[in-house]
């Protein structure tokens, strides 16, 4: 997060004030871990070990994504606060319906 | 109409009953300090010639006063209500021996399986009746809930009793008659055109009653 | 009107980002629930009915879902490059850029197209002849879930055809950066959203 | 989407609209007091149809052996033979229920008023996003028209309830109601779009485009109450709307989502349903408690108590509301061990309603209480608010649940809160607002009748329905004779029914006064109730863009009787920066 100490209020733009981010290394990472998910999936081990990697890869990926090229990371504290708001209430949602069935 | 609960003829009820009267009291309270306040400050306050508002922004006592004493109100009332709760309606905690039945909701009548002479249910001495439901004072009565196409609601007001019967469920609901009589089963959720009507009697019987009951029906199948 | 004669102080600070990127964000949260209700359903309804579940490449076409996948990533990243041209005023860059997007986004669509017709036309599940929206929960899920998806993914691509036209005329340029920025958020969030469906959905 | 992209090429929204053609200028406004007025004559408009569809039911529950009068008029498939029948009942029900949430109350209290006030409390030119402003009351059209139109397909309107449960509302074979339940979830899933739409716009406004000096912390707590509303709307509609497109491919392409049937789970709707319905009842009661803060202190002449106490009420009300929903599900068959939670999160979520309740009284505590219409309805609001909150106390327990979900007394706390809450506060706000929006002033003597007739009638309908409960009457019933519990309970639903009929007719006093006024009333000041907000610092009706110079704040949002100012009892935000200006506390 070094890069977010160089943006100024002022701009309040992302994509000024930073270096350009290395969008193709990002691609590189997502590809390997599509990759790697598609394989992970045919393995023959345990279901749960499956799942568990699969979902950490997800949310992996999905956290490259949101953080560079939607910018995240460079963005004001106060805007990344807003985009984790739902969050708890989309936790909350699942994991208490979930408890109807254990 | 007389404002009143109906009468409660079952265990659990005395519970239900005296939660709600104690609620009742605490929120009457509560009642008499919002409305007469307000009554009081109507008359008391109201602009007249030459009045000056008292200028203040609050006061952070009060403020700590009128969140605590509701916080420390709630906690106790949720604790007991959900201790409770749990005795009335967690499975687990059932007595073993109670008379089972299976009720099954259907628009728009209820259908009764009695577990027949031997006590049990899934035997051969079942036997379903539409629409009336016996059972025996003083005994562990244990339902267990279904429905054939929407959702219905067991409800026995004198008992205390309600619970959804749900499709695809099944849903076991615990009560008990301290007192033989005739009551009646409504339905109480919406279940289409005939929801009004979608009821079934209820006959208390004293123990021997019931089982001369069970015979005649035993004969009549 | 003398709205230009502004007020001698600035207006008070906000989230330091400009209306639009905010309103995008807010509209965004908006989807994550809408997504979370469809998502959440699918788990739920997995994980608590007696429906089962086909496996991993047992009834949908796997590989073909992933070069789709890989199709979607790519124009993610060249949905960022558009921008990164707009920023750098590379004109060229800019139509090259969007026009890509819009293809693979069309692409994407065309390939779901397929894939769709070919479960329901031959799919199998549960010894019955084609896989559709009605074959259980797991048709319905499936359908319903993706189906929304490409839904957004179509009105991202009608937004990307509008944006490339307005790149022949040579609107966007440094001056005029956050429709396309507003734009890229957009598609990127319906890429991540694919990132979850295809790993839940496909994979587990 | 597409619009906001275009209006983030940013293009002035304001200079280009010099000449503007009528239709640009009173029908497609971009203007949000154009939007706010369209909104308020479309809602009170739902609001008669909602009235009316209730008289109707109050008929049948009082005389269910009588035919209604002028049965003639209504179809076979509604009256047949002068009676009411039951599956047009149900409908009634429904449609009653939906229209006063969906099409009157929530677009009143949003639609309305946080058009309308948003950028002007907060010195903002208009909103953040004009253009899809005006779609959002577009979008109404179309849902309202569905909504109304639905009545007379074949098989009739929606009849499962406004909470619709699968599977009753899942599968037409068992309501006969097909096309008219699919048209409720479309018009469901557009009112969600709009919504959403709206809030979209409330929040960012809010965040972004507050005047200078408009700090957090001197918003005044209407905007406050609408930007936290706002919140609760975005995160709640999309799921209200994931679910009911769900329960629409049910009942149209065969899916099998909530059909136990098909592998499906009926409880699965209740949770999202009131994952959404928990939430949507404090979107509808937020507002109004935002309004009442305000009314409150203009006729008071005091500064709100505990501002800061009351902004953290509405933000925490608004977090728990995300957590509390279980409490309308503790009879479903929910797994028991979920009851417990969910009382304990339901009780606490009225530790912050008694903040807000004993901070109003502490308002008018040694205050001086000019006691005009809005002031009237304001004081209302909190009396019957606080009987509706306190007859919640008694579903949050478990226990008492048990005897009284589903019956009246659940309907009369709907009402207590919804009617007594959140449409006595907006009698007070239109009361209030009315003279900016329309430049004239509401007939006070009407006001006031209307005031007491509306405030005796509607304790005479709804509380004996606390009476009702208690002796077991169930919810939602076409005919209540043939229960051995429920008789003699004719002549109480007699006396609701009438007062009902007197209730309605009150509220055509209020039609008279408030069209009457359009072209009568009395001209309009400026600043007509003495109040410090930024709204009543521009003219009666503000015009278009509100300020030809953006207003600089200065001092928080309710200074009245302010010792430091003599000439006069209020001290506006934006006046005389020489004024000290006591942050908080005392
Ligand atoms: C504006 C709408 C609104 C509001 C604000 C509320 C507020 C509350 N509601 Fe209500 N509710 C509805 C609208 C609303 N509700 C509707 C529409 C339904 C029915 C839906 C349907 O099934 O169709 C419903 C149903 C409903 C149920 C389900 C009942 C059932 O179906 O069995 C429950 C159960 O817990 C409940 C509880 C509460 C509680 C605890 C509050 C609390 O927030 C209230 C808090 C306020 C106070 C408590 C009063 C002020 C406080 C004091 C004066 C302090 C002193 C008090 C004490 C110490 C006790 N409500
Ligand atoms: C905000 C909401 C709201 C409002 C205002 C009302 C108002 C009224 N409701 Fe409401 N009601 C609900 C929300 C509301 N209701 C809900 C959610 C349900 C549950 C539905 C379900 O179970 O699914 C319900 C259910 C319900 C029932 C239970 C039915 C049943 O379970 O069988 C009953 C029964 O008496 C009833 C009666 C009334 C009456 C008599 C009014 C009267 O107060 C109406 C009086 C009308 C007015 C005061 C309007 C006056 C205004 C005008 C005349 C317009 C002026 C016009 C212009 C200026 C243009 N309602
Ligand atoms: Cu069965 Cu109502
Ligand atoms: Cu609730």
């Amino acid at each position: 997060m070094s890069e977010a100490g160089s943006h100024s209020a002022e701009a309040g733009d992302a994509g000024h004030g930073h270096e350009a981010p290395k969008y193709m290394l990002i691609w590189v990472y997502l590809l390997v871990l599509t990759l790697a998910e598609v394989g992970v999936a045919f393995l023959g081990i345990p279901k749960w070990i499956i799942v568990t990697s699969l979902l950490i890869m997800a949310v992996w990926k999905a956290l490259l994504v949101a953080l560079y090229y939607m910018h995240l990371k460079w963005e004001p504290k106060r805007l990344r606060i807003l985009v984790v708001a739902p969050l708890p209430a989309v936790a909350i949602m699942i994991i208490v319906i979930m408890m109807e069935y254990v | 109409m007389d404002w009143a609960l109906p009468p409660n003829y079952s265990t659990h009820g005395v519970v239900i009953d005296q939660l709600f009267w104690i609620i009742f009291w605490l929120t009457a309270a509560a009642f008499v300090l919002v409305e007469g306040g307000l009554l009081w400050f109507i008359f008391k306050y109201r602009s007249r010639e030459g009045q000056k508002a008292h200028y203040t922004h609050g006061s952070n006592k009060l403020e700590v006063i009128w969140t605590a004493i509701p916080v420390l109100v709630f906690a106790v009332l949720g604790a007991y209500s959900g201790t409770k709760w749990a005795e009335i309606k967690n499975a687990s905690g059932f007595p073993p021996d109670a008379l089972q039945f299976q009720v099954v909701g259907k628009q728009f009548e209820w259908n009764i399986t009695y577990p027949g002479i031997d006590r049990q249910l899934g035997t051969a001495d079942d036997f379903t009746v539409l629409n009336q439901f016996h059972f025996p004072v003083n005994e562990d009565i244990v339902v267990n809930l279904e429905s054939e196409d929407v959702i219905h609601s067991f409800f026995i007001p004198e008992l205390r009793v309600k619970s959804d019967a749900v499709p695809g469920m099944v849903i076991p609901v615990w009560f008990d008659s301290r007192q033989a009589g005739e009551f009646q089963i409504a339905c109480a959720e919406l279940c289409g055109l005939g929801h009004y009507r979608m009821r079934a009697s209820v006959t208390v019987h004293e123990t021997a009653d019931y089982e001369a009951w069970l015979a005649s029906q035993a004969t009549a199948q | 009107m003398a709205h230009a004669a502004a007020a001698a102080r600035a207006p008070e600070r906000g989230l330091d980002v400009y209306t639009q990127k905010v309103g995008m964000w807010v509209f965004l949260c908006s989807e994550v629930m809408f997504f979370a209700g469809l998502i959440g359903s699918y788990v739920i309804l997995r994980f608590g009915a007696s429906d089962s579940w086909g496996q991993p490449g047992e009834v949908l076409n796997v590989p073909v879902t992933a070069v789709n996948t890989f199709i979607l990533i790519c124009s993610s990243v060249t949905m960022v490059k558009a921008f990164a041209a707009a920023e750098a005023d590379d004109q060229k860059g800019i139509k090259l850029y969007l026009f890509l997007t819009f293809l693979m986004g069309a692409m994407f669509l065309g390939i779901q197209a397929y894939e769709y017709t070919e479960l329901i036309l031959h799919g199998e599940w549960q010894g019955s002849h084609g896989f559709t929206p009605q074959a259980g929960l797991y048709g319905a899920t499936f359908f319903t879930m993706t189906g929304f998806h490409g839904f957004h993914v179509f009105l991202g691509v009608v937004c990307l055809g509008w944006a490339f036209k307005r790149s022949l005329a040579g609107e966007w340029g440094p001056k005029n950066t956050h429709g396309l920025e507003v734009l890229g958020l957009y598609w990127h969030f319906v890429d991540l959203v694919w990132i979850i469906l295809f790993t839940i959905v496909y994979l587990i | 989407m597409a619009t906001m992209i275009a209006e983030a090429t940013g293009q002035a929204i304001l200079t280009e609209e010099h000449k503007q053609s009528f239709l640009r200028k009173y029908i497609f406004s971009t203007d949000h007091k154009v939007i706010a007025i369209q909104f308020l004559f479309l809602t009170l408009f739902f609001l008669m149809i909602g009235g009316f569809l209730a008289m109707m039911m109050r008929y049948q529950i009082a005389w269910p052996d009588q035919p209604i009068p002028l049965g003639g008029i209504f179809p076979e498939s509604m009256v047949a033979s002068g009676y009411i029948l039951p599956e047009f009942y149900n409908s009634l029900v429904t449609m009653h229920g939906s229209i006063m949430v969906f099409l009157a109350i929530m677009p009143m209290l949003v639609g309305v008023y946080a058009n309308y006030l948003i950028p002007l409390q907060l010195g903002a030119h208009d909103m953040a996003f004009p253009r899809l402003n005006m779609y959002s009351f577009w979008i109404m059209i179309p849902a309202g028209i569905l909504t109304l139109s639905s009545f007379f397909v074949i098989g009739g309107a929606a009849g499962a309830g406004w909470t619709l449960y699968a599977p009753l509302s899942a599968r037409p074979d068992l309501t006969g109601v097909a096309l008219g339940q699919q048209m409720w979830l479309a018009s469901v899933v557009l009112i969600g779009l709009s919504s959403i739409f709206g809030s979209l716009n409330y929040i960012t406004t809010v965040i972004n485009m507050r005047a200078p000096g408009m700090t957090w912390f001197r918003m005044p707590l209407t905007v406050w109450a609408l930007f936290i509303t706002a919140i609760l709307g975005l995160l709640a509609m999309p799921v209200l709307s994931a679910a009911g497109i769900m329960l629409l491919f049910d009942q149209t392409i065969g899916t099998s989502f909530f059909l136990p049937e098909g592998g499906g789970q009926p409880l699965l709707w209740q949770h999202l349903f009131w994952f959404f319905g928990h939430p949507e009842v404090y979107i509808l009661i937020l507002p109004a408690m935002g309004f009442t803060s305000e009314i409150l202190a203009v006729g008071s002449r005091k500064p709100i108590f505990g501002y800061k106490a009351m902004v953290w009420a509405i933000i925490s009300i608004a977090f728990l509301g995300f957590i509390v929903w279980g409490h309308h599900m503790f009879q479903s068959g929910m797994n028991p061990a979920l009851g417990l939670t969910f009382t304990i999160s339901t009780l606490f979520i009225a530790v912050p309603s008694a903040i807000k309740t004993f901070n109003w009284m502490g308002t008018m505590w040694r205050g001086n209480l000019k006691l005009h219409t809005p002031m009237l309805f304001a004081i209302g609001f909190v009396a019957m608010f606080a009987i509706g909150g306190l007859s919640g106390i008694f579903m949050a327990s478990t226990p008492v649940d048990i005897y009284i979900h589903d019956t009246y007394f659940i309907v009369a706390h709907i009402h207590y809160v919804l009617f007594g809450g959140s449409l006595f506060a907006l009698f007070g706000a239109i009361y209030f607002w009315y003279p900016k929006m329309f430049g004239r002033m509401m007939n006070e003597t009407l006001g006031k009748i209307h005031f007491w007739l509306t405030l005796i009638f509607f304790n005479l309908v709804f509380f004996p329905m606390h009476g009702l409960g208690m002796v077991g009457m169930m919810r939602r019933i076409y005919d209540a004779s043939g229960y051995r519990h429920l008789e003699g309970i004719a002549d109480t639903n007699a006396l609701i029914t009438w007062s009902a009929f007197a209730l309605y007719a009150s509220g055509f006093l209020f039609a008279f006064n408030f069209f009457w006024s359009l072209w009568r009333g009395k001209k309009a000041a400026d600043n007509p109730w003495d109040a410090t907000t930024l709204e009543w610092q521009t003219p009666s009706p503000p015009k278009h863009g509100n300020w030809a110079e953006v207003p600089v704040v200065y001092h928080g949002p309710h200074e009245y009787s302010h010792p430091g100012v003599t000439d006069k009892d209020w001290l506006a935000q934006n006046e005389r920066p020489d004024v000290p200006s006591p942050a908080g506390g005392h």
